[in-house]
């Protein structure tokens, strides 16, 4: 008997069908993936099952017994265990209260928070993910964004009386997560597997889903297309499945080298809390920034978009000086961002798509520069959306409503929507379906190709092997390192990000 | 998220369409009800354009407050020195009559006052950091002390205001006959007019206001798509201090006098009409024509409670239980939509 | 040395009790005392919380404007204190010296007599009202007894208009949806307002309704500026009853000033002359 | 971000830890410096325990509102009833002595009263899903005509208040003598520290609380991870309600008498602690003790400035300065968090 049994579940946001019927089921001690394209319905499906959503219609059933999952506190009885696609903690509390949020506190006296016990509890979960570095006590807020992830994974891991786990369901927990952390990660749902509990697990990561799961279940516009052993099926039968088409290649080829002259230039930049830098991109270069979680990169393109001031030093753009003192004066300059965190920096999410991708080219896109052109704007976002294959009801859908990934294209379709000359992209991909970043890759190497500069920041090393030119690696928010991509293999770039210099 | 309702969320799309429209537009029908009620009850005296015209007159003040108002709350931002500032505003232009400044002077100097108070707030709030509440609610103190300091605490009145600016409030615009009785479109509401309609065109369709909307939906993430945060917030609480000046010297024309806490109703009620009003649109977010319907509606049911001789107290207990039923028709389906 | 004497109201930004509060401050500088006159801004527990202070301070008097019997726990620290506390238009009250004002009683009657003979006794009367403020609150029970005694005077409406304005344009407003609700000429013959302020917002709203040739007869109370000079110009607002507020304030000093020289002061309220005003005296002071 | 600081961005540690200091204790140490000023200023009288103890027992009232404030406020919520609801348990109170109930069973119905106003407030913002603003604005109007309306407009005095409720606020706890002076705790002061430690006792070391944070701090997150959102804040509004007609209750104690009007200072006055006092916490969060922190400070600048024979009218202007200086000196510093 399945652990767990959907049968034809279906949901609709303001009559737009969002699941159309999702059959699926999860066997005991199972890591099941669910995969599809952006849009495609897995996190509503998991936030029904979480009982946050709830369904137009669903049949639920848990060790075979009808289950009506009508709000997240029954499903934690029923021992599901969440950790959803969107970035939910509450920065001012303790890593230890995030991870018990929702959860009741270890108590004295049955009234008062056992603070020793929430902490040592905490810690020991932590642990559990090979944490070591992260005090319990201090506030969320201040931990690096990876170090945010792991302490919400970690919180589906909370072990507590009564209500033993069944069943982890975990929507892209890795989209932040470095390649050390992710296998962390992985060893711990290996060992829950192994404890007899199941897994269901969501990623655009194609390469993760072949070696953890056992089996798949795609979903494609809401329905449930196939459900089959990994162990059966290759992974472009997968992509194909998913996306109803094939992708040939991860990365576009590159199409002829960068032009001589530079695009964009740093010399002895000193970005806060680090040494000089100086480097150059070409235009029709993408500048590759690899190094471990944390050296300096985000610095490096804050400091480039004139959101942190340099100290010293000075920058140049298609050979005039550059001198941003605020984002305003990089975007007027011709610089685009794609900043790390979608939600919080990227996208107003109570605003309408149009609104969020004319936003920096507001002043260019009006009538005398004051004046609102919104026909303009909503054309321009829907030209902009399909080059990014944006699925969306139209440009005046709140981006609010839009799946985890095709938020991100928004973040994307903005930065894209001027003048760019100088495009500095942080984790530009996270979240994005296979074949929509192939689509924006194409894209950013036809940009490349008419003479815009990219400054690449990723963790993901394979993606910067494939789109890559030169790599700068970064330790230390320090340049140690710019080498050729075609130079290179991802051992060797993971050495050197580690200061190793054997390999 | 579940609730009362959740027994519709399977039912027929023509009960969605149903729910849907309620949702908009619940707090509208409400409201729209309540008229008919008063039409019906007071057939001779409510629905004329005497009365209407009375009641935008009186509230002509409020509006010119509220509109300004907005202009600040689309950032997620108060101004709570705004009643002060009225008052100020108000003993400003009346003490500068004393001096026999000519009325265009007066009246200029008083609306920089509420330009300089304004900007006053918007550095505290965007340069120095100060929370909205704490900053404004600092200045509101200090404001009214400078207009009872100003005054001596006295109400300005009499003689030393001239003719030409208490008739100005008196005065209005011809609009011709209507069943026998000569109908004046009156100065205030004019102004009040003007006002709104300016603050629509800069909060609807200017770039300053659309990037107002975002600093409103997520600061972050519009400082970093190019939007001058501190700046706006700047510009934005000065041209709310503004407003606040000018529905002062607005009503220091239609009572003919001036007196230090005249204003200090006018901040509660604007608020009040920005979130009321906030609940007509589909988003929740402040839109200067909700304001005024917000406001339009705390006026008219005081109007029509009152001609029909409702006492006081009781017509408050009504104010207040009409405007939860109303709210609660487009709240209550409101939850439906996740 | 010089005296130190306290003055605390809760009012202070009412008209009437700035002229009080002036004389007295005149009085005072003559007989070299050093005034501090303090304002609650309305908050009654506050007054209780400045007399204590004042206690602390250890000053000679104080002088409240406030119903005595909502502030009794700040008297009794000063009468534990020794400290003598005299009433300046307050209330009566065994902690108090005495109280120094004007009768608020007569007031009322004053005016409620005039509408009800000018109107010869017929006829709709709008009342305008504020029972949470003691000393106006007696003026409208004067005024009900008075228009309950004519059978054929009629309270049309009994309104408490919101003074947070100082009470001029929400009367106004008030008055413009009665006068909208009531359009037949004479359907309201007089308008009796507790204090002045409701009485000019709905002198305006008749002006501004057109109906000023109706007859309607507005009274109030207090005599402050704006309303004499509405009366000495010969509309509607007809008559208003003048306090004598510097002969109250003066009175207080004098009363302070017998206090701190020994004298015992056996009327427990001392009551300063009152005089309607009409347009025959309106622009006499 | 930077800012008129962000020179100091690249400077030595030291000075960075100065910084620190500065932001999480310039709004105290200002504050401390206005102390020291009214202590040598006022040599004798100011730093005096009878003088705290008299400013600890006039504050009680707020200090018991804003405690209750701040339960709701951590959540990001507001509660603009309060006011009323004072002033509605006060005319509560007293009514029911007239009909001769015994004070126990009179003060536990009044304060029955809040707890049911509040969860009426809770229902509404929770259940119905109107904005606390909307909501709160509504229930104020409504109870305040509730107390009009109990009470016929009139302040209810004199001989129905019995001996033994008005003595109540008179009395206290003899703590010996100091100085030759009996001092003694006053029973406000008691009560008042009482519900402090209960309120402190509820956010920082109960679940309940820490949910509470969770809900302001993220109320999505806390959704998502299974807190209860709406059952929490309908028990939050009845507390706060509940508080708040404990303090109308004092209040009517205190002035032996009960008065439709007499609570509504209390609401934008409890708002300004909260918001005050979170200028104290690290990350601008409301905490209770902050709260506290913040009423006192406004009641100390009060007599202070009281005490100095400082005029009304400049003492308004003065507490607003004081409040934008201290403020400032945290707020400032701040920028330099990011
Ligand atoms: N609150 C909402 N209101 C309206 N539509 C919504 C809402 N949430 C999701 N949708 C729509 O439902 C569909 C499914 O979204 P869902 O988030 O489940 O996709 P997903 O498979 O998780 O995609 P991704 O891989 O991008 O995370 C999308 O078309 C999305 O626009
Ligand atoms: N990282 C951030 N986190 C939170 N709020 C921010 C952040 N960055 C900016 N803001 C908000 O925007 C305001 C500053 O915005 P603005 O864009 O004017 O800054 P700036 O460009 O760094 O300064 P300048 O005015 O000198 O150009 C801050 O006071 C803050 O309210
Ligand atoms: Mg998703
Ligand atoms: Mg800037």
């Amino acid at each position: 008997m399945p652990l767990l049994a959907l049968k034809n579940v279906t949901k609709a946001y303001g009559g737009v069908p969002a699941l159309r019927g999702v059959n699926m089921d999860i066997s005991p001690g199972e890591i099941h993936a669910l995969m599809g394209e952006n849009g495609a319905g897995k996190s509503t499906l998991i936030k029904i099952l979480a009982g946050v959503v709830s369904a137009d219609s669903a049949d639920i059933r848990i060790d075979g017994q009808p289950q009506n999952i009508d709000n997240p506190q029954t499903a934690h009885r029923l021992g599901l265990r969440f950790i959803h696609q969107e970035f939910n903690v509450v920065p001012a509390l303790s890593v230890a209260e995030n991870i018990f949020l929702g959860r009741v506190y270890p108590r004295r006296s049955g009234l008062f928070v056992d603070w020793r016990r929430l902490n040592d509890a905490a810690s020991k979960t932590l642990d559990r993910l090979g944490i070591t570095h992260i005090d319990p006590r201090r506030p969320l807020g201040s931990l690096t964004l990876g170090d945010q992830m792991l302490v919400r994974i970690s919180s589906a891991f909370i072990g507590q009386a009564g209500t033993p786990a069944k069943l982890y369901v975990l929507d892209e927990p890795t989209a932040s997560l470095s390649r050390e952390e992710s296998k962390r990660l992985f060893d711990v749902l290996r060992e829950l597997r192994g404890g007899g509990a199941s897994v269901l697990y969501v990623s655009h990561r194609l390469d993760e889903i072949m070696s953890i799961c056992d089996r798949a279940t795609v979903i494609r516009d809401g329905r449930s297309i196939d459900t089959g052993q990994i162990a059966d099926i290759t992974h472009d039968d997968l992509v194909t499945l998913m996306i109803g088409r094939r992708v040939e290649d991860a990365y576009p080829p590159r199409v002829g080298a960068p032009a001589v002259h530079t695009a964009f230039r740093a010399e002895h930049l000193a970005i806060r809390g680090g040494k000089s830098l100086s480097f150059d991109v070409r235009a029709g270069e993408i500048f590759g920034i690899a190094g471990l979680a944390n050296v300096g990169q985000r610095n490096v393109l804050r400091t480039l978009f004139g959101d942190l001031p340099a100290a010293s030093g000075a920058m140049h753009l298609a050979g005039a000086p550059y001198r941003p003192k605020s984002p305003a004066d990089a975007w007027r300059a011709g610089v685009g961002y794609v900043p790390r965190e979608r939600r919080s920096e990227g996208l107003i999410l109570s605003r309408p798509i149009f609104e969020n991708t004319s936003l920096p080219h507001l002043a260019r896109q009006s009538r005398w520069r004051s004046f609102l052109t919104p026909r303009r704007e909503q054309k321009s976002a829907v030209a902009q959306g399909e080059l990014v294959r944006l699925k969306a009801a139209g440009p005046t859908q709140r981006v609010r409503e839009l799946s985890g990934g095709n938020q991100q294209k928004v973040v994307f379709a903005k930065a894209l929507a001027g003048e760019v000359k100088l495009l500095l992209l942080d984790e530009p991909t996270r979240g994005v379906d296979i074949g929509a970043k192939f689509d924006i890759y194409t894209l950013i190497r036809e940009m490349a190709a008419r003479g815009m500069g990219v400054v690449l920041v990723s963790s993901d090393l394979p993606e910067l092997l494939g789109m890559a030119d030169n790599i700068a690696v970064m330790r230390d928010s320090a340049i140690t390192h710019v080498l050729l991509a075609a130079d290179l293999d991802e051992e060797r770039l993971l050495n050197l990000c580690y200061g190793r210099t054997t390999g | 998220m579940r609730n009362v309702f959740s027994i519709f969320a399977t039912v027929a799309p023509q009960v969605n369409i149903m729910l849907t429209l309620l949702r908009r537009y619940g707090t509208l029908i409400g409201f729209a009800a309540i008229l008919l009620f008063f039409w019906i009850s007071l057939p001779d005296t409510f629905m004329t354009a005497r009365n209407w015209l009375n009641i935008s007159q009186q509230m002509s003040m409020l509006i010119v407050v509220a509109a300004g108002m907005t202009i600040v709350m689309v950032m997620g931002d108060f101004d709570l020195s705004v009643g002060s500032m009225a008052s100020l505003a108000g003993i400003a232009v009346a003490v500068l009559f004393t001096v026999d400044l000519p009325i265009w002077a007066a009246v200029s100097l008083a609306l920089m006052v509420g330009l300089v108070g304004g900007a006053i707030n918007g550095v505290l709030i965007s340069f120095i950091g100060i929370l909205p509440f704490v900053a404004t609610l600092a200045t509101l103190t200090m404001l009214s002390g400078l207009a009872f300091v100003v005054s001596g605490g006295k109400t300005i009145s009499g003689r030393v205001i001239p003719e030409g600016f208490s008739s100005f409030a008196r005065g209005g615009l011809s609009l011709g006959e209507w069943g026998g009785v000569a109908i004046t479109l009156p100065n205030l509401t004019l102004v009040a007019i003007v006002i709104v309609a300016l603050v629509w065109v800069l909060l609807e369709q200017t770039t300053f206001g659309r990037r107002l909307y975002a600093i409103g939906g997520n600061i972050e993430a519009a400082h970093l798509s190019g939007v001058a945060v501190r700046k706006l917030k700047l510009i934005a609480f000065a041209l709310t201090g503004s407003t606040a000046a000018l529905a002062g010297i607005m009503y220091a024309s239609r009572v003919a006098s001036a007196n230090p806490t005249q204003g200090s109703s006018l901040m509660l009620n604007a608020i009040a009409g920005v979130f009321l009003g906030s609940t007509f649109s589909e988003h929740g977010e402040p839109r200067v024509l909700g304001t005024i319907l917000g406001v339009l509606i705390l006026g008219i049911l005081d109007n029509g409670l009152t001609q029909l001789s409702v006492d006081s107290y009781i017509r408050q207990i009504l104010v207040g239980g009409i405007i939860i039923l109303a709210v609660s028709t487009s709240s209550l389906t409101k939850h439906l939509r996740s | 040395a010089q005296s130190k004497i306290a003055v605390i109201t809760p009012y202070l930004s009412q008209p009437g009790t700035q002229f009080y509060v002036e004389a007295f401050q005149a009085a005072a500088a003559d007989k070299d005392w050093d005034v501090n006159v303090i304002d609650t801004a309305g908050d009654v527990a506050a007054v209780i919380s400045r007399i204590e202070d004042m206690v602390t301070q250890n000053v000679d008097a104080i002088v409240v404007n406030v119903d005595p019997s909502q502030v009794s726990a700040g008297l009794q620290a000063a009468a534990d204190a020794a400290i003598p506390v005299v009433g300046m238009d307050a209330g009566s009250d065994p902690l108090l010296v005495t109280n120094v004002t004007s009768n608020g009683y007569a007031m009322a009657a004053e005016t409620s007599t005039y509408v009800a003979d000018r109107i010869d006794g017929e006829g709709n009367v709008v009342m305008f009202v504020f029972e949470a403020f003691p000393p106006v609150q007696v003026r409208s029970v004067v005024a009900d007894a008075v228009f309950g005694n004519f059978p054929d005077i009629k309270v049309l409406d009994r309104v408490t208009p919101d003074v947070a304005d100082g009470g001029i344009a929400d009367s106004r407003a008030k008055m413009e949806a009665i006068l909208a609700a009531n359009p037949e000429p004479g359907s309201i013959k007089a308008v009796w307002a507790a204090w002045d302020q409701p009485a000019l917002g709905a002198l305006q709203a008749i002006e501004a309704a057109g109906r000023q040739d109706e007859g309607v007869v507005i009274t109030g109370i207090d005599a402050n500026p704006q309303a004499r000079e509405a009366i000495a110009s010969g509309g509607n607002f007809e008559a208003t009853v003048a306090q004598d507020f510097k002969g109250i304030g003066a009175a207080a000093a004098d009363v302070v000033s017998r206090v701190l020289a020994g004298d015992e002061i056996k009327q427990g309220v001392v009551y300063v002359p009152t005089k309607l005003i009409t347009i025959a005296n309106a622009t006499a002071d």
